[in-house]
Order: structure tokens, then C-alpha cells, then sequence
């Protein structure tokens, strides 16, 4: 079991609402030093054996991310090793 | 097709990667097959689950039933009934199918007047105990409503809570035989004001939205109301209605020894564990933190599918008994499918699919996983059954089969194995039907009195220009009268494209005959400041506003169901309150001579000592032959209007 | 005149496009997502709903169906193919239509019934209107919100392919208002609103939405001459007069004010 | 300027209908070696000066994660130097 990690972002030029109305939030938790706020997906896929970056890439650029608003990169799932 | 991996069990009941097995149906009761996950699981069980063997064997061990929320007599009585103590899975059992949510046992003894003061009707072919009411309105088509709660569950996750509460109610709608065609949702928050009414109407109005909208489900009406009473107890109810031939109608009876037992729908996970038997039947208070993760997530794309693999199976006649999982999932489901038909039901855990192979014997049982069905199939129909689920991409398992009396004229019993343990026997109906009633104490609340001793003729009135226009003003602005429509329309109305009327309308009114324009009108009202003022006389005045409100669309009223929000039944003020609304409201009924065909009771509504009002909310139904002939409630438009008279009817 | 309603788990409004479709004349033929056989139909709708439960995003999987390869084939040779909402959303996916529809700006999930300014009136699915035509139908969306980059909205705009624009406010922060697109050929047409909604005085706000159904089965009629209809909004004469059938009489004469659903009653009424 | 990404997913125990959609699919495009695919958040938090991975964790906690139902992650962004 191996696990294979996509971040899909909107492409910076397109608007995303979602990030806007947290960062339009923020100050009323206090919060002004945050210029910014974006909202991704995140998917972890499991492969039955290998993990197959290319397979993954696949994945990705066919069905995870819609090429026309969406940019995505792709990983070996390390957190383990990092935490949190 | 199978496009999903999940539904390829659905034909075969053969998970991938899993050597082919025979189906689970001709395993034969002796072999337990089918699901490999959770066997090598066993040995995580010091010595495996606790067996009826093994509660043989030691009659003394203590049971945590005290926290599971049974009293020491009601737990006394279930040694009495088995003989021995019950084992872990049946004291989960007992307890889910004994808590108020499920066995209704303050409130049974009262909703009793419904069927006593019932007036004759020959419309009503299922009523108050099978899933919804069914009410025949033409020679050969029937309609099914019912309004439930979903309370407790909105509070602590309002977006889940409120979406698997739509989802609960449509399956009660399915289960009857009917395409569900329509929600409503009679809301009550705290003060619009308040923090935590700005987190929990959100999450209920998405949620609601989001999982009707999903199944294509026109919403077409509701209330919306603010009161500092449901600061800590929002109250989330759904109405469904649904549609179906007369001949279409589905029985839940697990009849027919040999039949076999089909889980149908998603796979069981966690979800909501002790949920029904924690949330629904216990106040809040500062534990309620640690309850949180005992919340369900809803799929309704599951559920559409659902939909319609049940309607495809009852078409073609697959389908000999039905039940849908609800909070007390396959518990509530295997028991009242076997003790509504006396049979006995021999079921094989093992095969259920789990989207958590761990999850012990009594977890299973105990799941509330959403999406659910139980299906009694004949053995020579279940092919076809696995064919059906499988064309629409959900799991469908043969899970156990009818099993007969042993002893001739008394009913069956229900036994449950898990890998060659045995967790559970026991008789079925002692879950279903024979739990403890309660004729809890009831005394008039000690303050109604000065309640109603302060009159509305005692408050000032309005008398300049200026105080009038004051309070126009803030009449327009109050969060109860002002327009709704921020949140309807985040609902579908238009959806399947029979809504003739919704919001902003009295009543939401539905085509049900593109041929003949046969419709229905539905309207859902109650008014918890009436109610708490006077219950008996506050159930009456929800009944006939929602009555008036049907009946004003042209349509003719015929059938009742109710949503009864109270605090705690172990409060004798609360419960003096519920009986007298329940009074209200079968005398209401039998009044205007129409019949009360079913409902829900949501009791421990109530933060601390401090009890929402008596909230009864009241769903009518009418018919309308034509609903070309239904009246808007607007003005017509010019030129049309030109001329047209006013009356005011009453006085 | 065959219309093929593809129905994919999920699909929603497909017996609504199926009834849109009957009452405009056509002989309806539903199509399931996982058959790629198109049984000979003429033309072909996908309908609203939240396809495959519309995760990841929406349309983003129906793309993938068995159905859809066949209708892409067919539409790049000229299939007339009209997408609703969902059906918007998966024909964007399927790069027949360029684009994407994103969460509305708002957030939420929004229904009313909504104007609309019919501009490319040359379209296989809307040559029953007249060019510059307001009409009423109901949007119901929660990812409606029409995103391109700048060079493909300017070249939608050249080209003429922006066949309808929400007017007197926009219901989810699509840009340049863009309610509906084409592809270059004109066959192919997405539309966020559902004109499926607004073909019967009883259920619908106005009978606007008629002129969808009615204009392919004009368009099939006249097949042969349909070449050319790129940047056809000058186009369409005639169109005003030839909504159709039941829709003749009514094309244009939506209901005024906002509020069109609750004053339905008086059209209904006339009929 | 610097970055933090908050990752939010699922507690594993909640169903993930997104995600389970999303693996049925796969099998469409010639994909059968993955045995599952979970989906959630990403997100992106840019601060106008010094990150600060405390605020974050307040800004995940109070707005962006749902404890009820889903778990989140904090770090730094550190994608540049790894590149995807
Ligand atoms: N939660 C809701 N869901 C759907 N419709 C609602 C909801 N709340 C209010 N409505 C609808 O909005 C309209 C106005 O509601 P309301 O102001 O309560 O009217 P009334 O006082 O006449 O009952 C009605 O058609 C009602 O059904």
C-alpha cells in the first residue's frame, strides 16, 4: 500500500470565492496579517502495490483537475515522516 | 454496468481480490461466507465476541446498561425475557430498541387517541406504525407523507444533520412502495441574532438544500421561525411525500420462510454509533462535546440510486417485505421486518459489506450508516434483485433468510451469528413491539397561570401616526414575518416539473396526472408561542392553519401527519403538555373528520432544566381533482384583475 | 423528429427535458449513460442533475460515460446536442464547449426565475427566438458561475457564440453575464438556466423555454442548410413568429415583474 | 510574504462519497490498481509578513476545518523548494 498525494489549485487568474469569504472573515477573529486565503482540493490516492506517480499524473490531468481553471502537482505522500 | 468497484459485489456478492465464492445466498445457513474482511479480525476480540454461549456461562458479569440508557428494571426485564443475561450485541440491541427515539414509550399510552378518535376513512390503506401513512386518492393511485425530526443530530453537525435528516424521511417515503416526489421543512432557530443561530442555520438550510436538491426533490414549503427558546435546541424537521400506485404498496413484514434477507444500498461504516439512543433521547448538556463524533454523513447520490433500484425491484415484483435502515439501523430494520410477520430470521453479520473492516458485531448491528435498505426476497427472485442493484451501482448482499417457528404457533426467533459466533437470539418482537410503556406523571406547568394571566390586551397600543408606522416598521423587519425567500431559494422548486404551487404559497401544491390533472396541496404549520401558552388549544390551531392553508388552494383536505417537538417526558410539566396537545389534536381531527396517519415524537428538546416550547407542527394533506383549478394566493395581474372583487369571509 | 434524454445516475431533470422535448413535438428517446449506442437519434439533451453525485466537480466524471464518447463523435459531426445545466457542465468537461462553470460567487446554491437576453439566434436550439429576445426561465444552480480566460471570452463574443446573457442581475457571477455558449458550428449549445422548466403555464414561470425544443426541430427540418450559422445573431428574421406549436402565441409574452412564478396563475388562466 | 497550507481531510472513520465516486470511475479510464481515494481541502494562507503557524492552526480550528467530522494538517510551504 502506498499512497500518492494531488494538490489541484485554481489557476491564480481565476476568482475563488470560498478563499475570499475566509480571508473577508479573518478580521472578525482578530486576524489582519493574512493577505490571502486559497481553497484547493487535496486527494490522497492508494495504490493496491507500487505507487505510481505516473499513473497518478494520469489521473490527474484527465479527471482530478479540469485543465482549463485548474493547475495541480502531484507527490509521494511523506507526511508520515513530516507531521504535523 | 459496473463501473464501481463496489457494485461488483452486487451480482455476486464477491468482493474484488476475494477468490470466487458462491453467492451469499446458497451459502446455506451452515457456512458462514461471504465477506472475508472482518474474519481475521477475530483474534482482536480477546477470545472472540461476547456469544450467547458465553452469557450462559457467566450469568453474573456485569453489563454497562446504566450507560447505555436502560434503568435497572428495564434491563432486569430483558434477563427475564432471554433467561440469561443478554450479550453485548443484544444489550446494545435492547437499549436502541427500548429508547424513547425508537420504542415511544412515554409518549405511546397518549398517541393512542389518534386510532381511538380516528373518524371512519376509507382512504387510508397503512397507517400510524408502518413507516409513513398511505392515503388512496383516486381509483388507482396513492399518496405516502410523513414529517420527522432530525433535532438533536442538526445541532451538533447542522449541515449533516439536517441532510441526512431529508435522506431518513425519503427513505420512509420509499419504503412504503412510492417514488418520493417532494420535501418540506418546518424549521425552528434560536434568536436570529445570536452566534450560534448564525452557525446552525446556515449548515441546516445547505444541508437540506444540498441533499434534496441532489435527489431531485422539489421543495415546496416550510417554516422559518426565530425564538430564544431553540437557542440550544433548533428544531430540524423534513416532510416527505410520495406517489404510487395502490397496487405498488409495500409491506415490511419478513414473511415467507426461506425468503432470503438482502441488505441493500451503501456499505456500513461508523456512523452515528449509539447515535439514535445518545442524541435523540438525552438532553444537552456539557458532555454533548464529547458525542460529537457519533454523527452520520449523508450520500445523496446513493440515495438517488436507491430510489430507484427500489422502485425498478418493485415493479417487477422482486420485493416480498421492506424496510428502510433509520437511526437504529439493521437493529430496528431485522427486527421489525420479523416481528411484524412472526417469523424468525437467521442473519450471518459477516457478509454485511463494511467500509471499516474492524468494526465489531454490535458496531454492525448498531451502525446508522445512511442509504440503507432491508430487503425479503424470494430465493427464486434474488438474481434479479442482484441485478437491479447492480445496473445502478449499489451494494446488494443476501445477508441471512426467514426462518420458521420452532415452536408451532408462537413466533420465530431472530438469531445473529458473526464468524461462527453467535451474538445474538433472542425473539424478535421483545425489541419491536414489547418494550416498556410509561404513563409518565403529568402536572400543568406552575407558571401557566401568570402566562396567561398576561394578556395581549394588556399591552399598549399603537395610537399616533407615528407609533403606527414604529411599529409597521418593526413588524416588516421581525426575522418571523419578513420575506424567506433568502432561503428558499436555495432550494429546488422546479425539479421533476409537476410543482403547480411553492414558497411563497400557502401551500406547496403538486401535479401528480399530466392526463387528468389529479394533484395534491400540502402545508405544514405549528406555533410553539400558542402552544406553550395553551398545548391542547396551540395543537388545534396547527392543525386547522395547515388545514385553511390547504384547503384556500381549492384542494380538499383528507389526512394529517404531525411532528411533536417537546423537552423532557421525564418532566411532568412537559409531559402534561405533550398530552394535552396530543388531546388537541386527536379531538382536533376527529373535528374536522380527518385522520391522523402518522408522525413523530421528539422528546428532550430542552438545555438544563429549560424546555423549548411545546412545539407541535402539523402537516395537511388535500386533494385536488384538478389542480388547473388551484388558487394562487396573489392578486391577478392587470389586465386579467381588471374588476376583480374582494371579499373577506369569517369574522 | 427523434431527441434522444440521456439519463446518467445522478440526472435530475431528464423527464422534465423529456417532457419539454414531447410537448415541442419531438419523439423522445431516452439513452442511458452506460449504452454508447445512440439508437438513431436526431439530436440530444443532456439534462440537469448533479451527475455521478457531481464529485470532484461537477460533470467531471459523466464526461467519462460510455454515452458520452458516442455523443462527441457526433457532435464534432454536427449532432445537435443541447446541455442544461449539469449538462453544461459536462459538455465544458468534455471540451466541446470551452470554459468552465465554477461555485457561484455567492456560495450558495440559487433558484429563481431569471431573465435572459437570447443573443446568438442562430443555433441549432435557439433559431425559434428573435435576436435581442428577453425571456423568463428558471435558474437553479449551486456551480453556475461561467470562467474562461480573457482571449477565449473575447473570442466567444467575436464569433457571436454567446447565445444568452442574464439580464437585471446575475445570479452567480458569471463572466460578461454569459448564460449560455455554442461551439463554432452552432450544434452544440450549454445553457446554465432551464428552459425545461418554463414549457407549461401550470408549472413553469413562463412558456420562454419552449423555443429551445422547438428551434431543433426546425433546425432538423431544414437540415442540410445548417451549415453555416456561426455568427448568426444577425440572422433569424422570421424566428419571433416560429416558436411553434403551443408556443407561438406565448414567445415574448412572459410574464412581467420578477416574480414571474407567483403570477403564473394569470397565464394559466388565459389559456 | 510567506505561505502556509492547512490540509483538511475527512477523519477517517466519516464516509467520503467524493471520494469513493471518484475511485468507481477510475476503472472507466483503465484504472484498477488504486485501491482507494480520499478527497478533501487544501488550503493556502498567504501572511502579509512572518508566517504564523499559530494563527493558522486558529484560522483552521475556527473556520476552514470542521472538528466534528474532519482532521487538519499545518505546515509551512515548502513545494517550492520540492517542485511537484
Ligand atoms: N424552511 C422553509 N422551506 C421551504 N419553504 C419555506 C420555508 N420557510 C418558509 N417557507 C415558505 O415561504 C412562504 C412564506 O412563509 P411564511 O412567512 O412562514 O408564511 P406564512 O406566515 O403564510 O406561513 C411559504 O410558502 C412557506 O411554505
Amino acid at each position: 500500500m502506498s499512497r500518492v498525494v494531488v494538490d489541484v489549485m485554481l489557476k491564480p487568474e481565476i476568482l475563488d470565492p470560498q478563499g475570499q469569504a475566509v480571508a473577508n472573515a479573518l478580521p472578525r477573529l482578530g486576524i489582519s496579517d493574512v493577505s490571502s486565503v486559497r481553497i484547493g482540493r487535496r486527494i490522497e490516492i492508494e495504490f493496491a502495490g507500487e505507487p505510481d506517480l505516473d499513473r497518478a499524473r494520469e489521473i490527474a490531468d484527465k479527471l482530478l483537475a479540469n485543465p482549463v481553471i485548474e493547475d495541480f502537482s502531484i507527490r509521494l505522500d511523506d507526511t508520515v515522516a513530516e507531521g504535523a | 454496468m459496473t463501473t464501481q468497484p463496489d457494485t461488483a459485489t452486487s451480482g455476486a456478492a464477491t468482493p474484488r481480490g476475494v477468490p470466487n465464492q458462491p453467492p451469499a445466498a446458497s451459502a446455506g445457513p451452515a457456512k458462514p461466507s461471504g465477506f472475508a474482511a472482518t474474519d481475521v479480525l477475530v483474534s482482536q476480540f480477546d477470545g472472540g465476541p461476547d456469544t450467547v454461549e458465553r452469557a450462559l456461562a457467566t450469568p453474573e458479569e456485569l453489563q454497562p446498561h446504566a450507560d447505555l440508557g436502560l434503568k435497572d428494571d428495564e434491563y432486569d426485564r430483558i434477563r427475564q425475557i432471554l433467561g440469561r443475561r443478554p450479550t453485548a450485541s443484544e444489550l446494545a440491541m435492547y437499549s436502541i430498541m427500548w429508547s424513547e427515539h425508537c420504542s415511544y414509550k412515554s409518549s405511546k399510552v397518549h398517541l393512542r387517541q389518534f386510532g381511538e378518535k380516528a373518524p371512519k376513512n376509507t382512504r387510508m390503506l397503512a397507517g400510524i406504525g408502518e413507516n409513513a401513512g398511505v392515503v388512496q386518492i383516486s381509483d388507482d393511485l396513492a399518496v405516502t407523507f410523513k414529517v420527522e425530526s432530525h433535532n438533536h443530530p442538526s445541532f451538533v453537525e447542522p449541515y449533516q444533520g439536517a441532510a441526512t435528516g431529508v435522506g431518513g424521511i425519503v427513505r420512509d417515503i420509499l419504503a412504503m412502495g412510492a417514488r418520493p416526489i417532494a420535501v418540506m421543512d418546518p424549521l425552528r432557530f434560536g434568536a436570529a441574532e445570536h452566534p450560534d443561530t448564525a452557525r446552525v442555520l446556515p449548515g441546516v438550510v445547505a444541508g437540506i438544500g444540498g441533499y434534496g436538491n441532489c435527489l431531485g426533490l422539489p421543495n415546496i414549503g416550510g417554516e422559518v421561525v426565530f425564538d430564544p427558546c431553540y437557542q440550544g435546541n433548533p428544531l430540524v424537521n423534513a416532510l416527505s411525500i410520495g406517489v404510487l400506485p395502490v397496487e405498488r404498496l409495500q409491506k415490511k413484514e419478513a414473511a415467507g420462510i426461506g425468503n432470503v434477507v438482502v441488505l441493500l444500498g451503501a456499505r456500513t461504516g461508523r456512523d452515528g454509533i449509539g447515535g439514535v439512543s445518545v442524541l435523540a433521547s438525552a438532553t444537552f448538556d456539557e458532555g454533548a462535546e464529547q458525542r460529537r463524533p457519533s454523527v452520520q454523513v449523508g450520500d445523496p447520490f446513493m440515495e438517488k440510486l436507491l430510489i430507484e433500484s427500489c422502485l425498478e425491484m418493485y415493479d417487477a415484483g422482486l420485493v416480498v417485505g421492506i424496510q428502510d435502515l433509520g437511526g437504529a439501523g439493521l437493529t430496528c430494520a431485522l427486527t421489525e421486518t420479523a416481528a411484524a410477520a412472526g417469523t424468525g430470521m437467521r442473519v450471518y453479520l459477516e457478509r454485511v459489506p463494511l467500509r471499516e473492516p474492524s468494526m465489531s458485531p454490535t458496531e454492525i448491528l448498531a451502525s446508522e450508516s445512511q442509504e440503507r435498505m432491508l430487503l425479503i426476497v424470494a430465493p427464486d427472485k434474488l438474481d434479479a434483485v442482484l441485478r437491479t442493484a447492480e445496473k445502478w451501482g449499489v451494494w446488494a448482499t443476501a445477508i441471512g433468510e426467514v426462518t420458521p417457528s420452532e415452536t408451532p404457533g408462537l413466533p420465530g426467533r431472530l438469531v445473529i451469528s458473526w464468524n461462527d459466533y453467535t451474538v445474538v437470539d433472542v425473539p424478535p418482537g421483545s425489541l419491536a413491539d414489547d418494550g416498556p410503556v410509561y404513563a409518565r406523571p403529568l402536572r400543568e406547568p406552575a407558571d401557566l397561570i401568570l402566562l396567561q394571566a398576561d394578556r395581549a390586551e394588556t399591552l399598549p397600543r399603537p395610537s399616533t401616526p407615528d407609533e403606527l408606522r414604529e411599529t409597521l416598521l418593526r413588524m416588516v423587519a421581525s426575522p418571523n414575518l419578513c420575506d424567506k425567500t433568502w432561503i428558499t431559494e436555495q432550494y429546488d422548486r422546479y425539479v421533476l416539473g409537476n410543482t403547480v404551487l411553492a414558497q411563497p404559497e400557502d401551500a406547496g401544491v403538486l401535479r401528480l396526472d399530466e392526463q387528468t390533472g389529479l394533484g395534491v396541496a400540502l402545508s405544514v404549520d405549528g406555533n410553539g408561542r400558542f402552544a406553550r401558552l395553551d398545548p391542547y388549544e396551540g395543537a388545534k390551531l396547527a392543525l386547522a392553519e395547515a388545514y385553511r392553508n390547504v384547503a384556500v388552494t381549492g384542494a380538499e383536505p383528507v389526512a394529517v401527519t404531525d411532528c411533536l417537538n417537546f423537552g423532557s417526558p421525564e418532566d411532568p410539566a412537559v409531559m402534561w403538555q405533550f398530552a394535552e396537545a396530543v388531546r388537541g389534536l386527536a379531538d382536533g381531527c376527529q373535528q374536522l373528520g380527518i385522520p391522523v396517519t402518522g408522525g413523530n415524537v421528539s422528546f428532550y428538546n430542552q438545555t438544563g432544566a429549560a424546555a423549548i416550547h411545546p412545539t407541535p407542527v402539523v402537516g395537511v394533506l388535500g386533494v385536488l381533482d384538478d389542480v388547473a383549478r388551484r388558487v394562487p394566493m396573489g392578486f391577478r395581474t392587470p389586465p386579467a384583475a381588471d374588476g376583480d372583487l374582494l371579499f373577506l369571509l369569517g369574522d | 423528429m427523434r431527441i434522444g434524454v440521456v439519463t446518467f445516475p445522478g440526472s435530475l431533470d431528464d423527464g422534465d427535458a423529456a417532457r419539454a422535448a414531447r410537448i415541442a413535438g419531438a419523439e423522445v428517446v431516452r439513452l442511458w449513460h452506460g449504452d454508447p449506442e445512440l439508437h438513431g437519434v436526431d439530436g440530444v439533451i443532456l439534462p440537469g442533475g448533479f451527475s455521478y453525485g457531481d464529485a470532484l466537480r461537477c460533470g467531471a466524471i459523466a464526461r467519462f460515460a460510455p454515452v458520452m464518447e458516442t455523443i462527441a463523435d457526433a457532435a464534432r459531426g454536427g449532432l445537435p446536442v443541447l446541455g442544461i445545466c449539469n449538462g453544461f457542465q459536462i459538455l465544458c468537461e468534455a471540451h466541446l464547449l470551452p470554459g468552465a462553470l465554477t461555485r457561484n460567487q455567492h456560495l450558495h446554491f440559487r433558484n429563481r426565475d431569471q431573465w435572459l437576453r437570447v443573443e446568438a439566434t442562430g443555433t441549432a436550439w435557439t433559431n425559434a427566438y428573435a435576436p435581442g429576445q428577453e425571456i423568463l426561465i428558471p435558474v437553479k444552480n449551486g456551480e453556475g458561475c461561467f470562467a474562461a480566460d480573457q482571449r477565449t471570452l473575447d473570442e466567444l463574443e467575436a464569433e457571436g457564440r454567446v447565445v444568452a446573457r442574464y439580464l437585471r442581475g446575475n445570479p452567480n457571477g458569471s463572466q460578461r453575464d454569459i448564460a449560455a455558449i455554442t461551439n463554432a458550428a452552432g450544434n452544440v449549445v450549454g445553457i446554465m438556466p432551464h428552459p425545461e422548466h418554463a414549457v407549461e403555464a401550470l408549472t413553469g414561470p413562463s412558456l420562454d423555454g419552449l423555443g429551445f425544443f422547438t428551434s431543433v426541430l426546425r433546425h432538423l427540418a431544414g437540415a442540410g442548410q445548417e451549415a453555416a450559422l456561426v455568427g448568426a445573431q444577425v440572422q433569424g428574421g422570421p424566428a419571433a413568429s416560429v416558436v411553434g406549436g403551443q408556443g407561438a402565441q406565448v414567445a415574448g409574452g412572459h410574464l412581467a415583474g420578477e416574480h414571474g412564478a407567483q403570477l403564473a396563475g394569470g397565464q394559466g388562466a388565459q389559456r
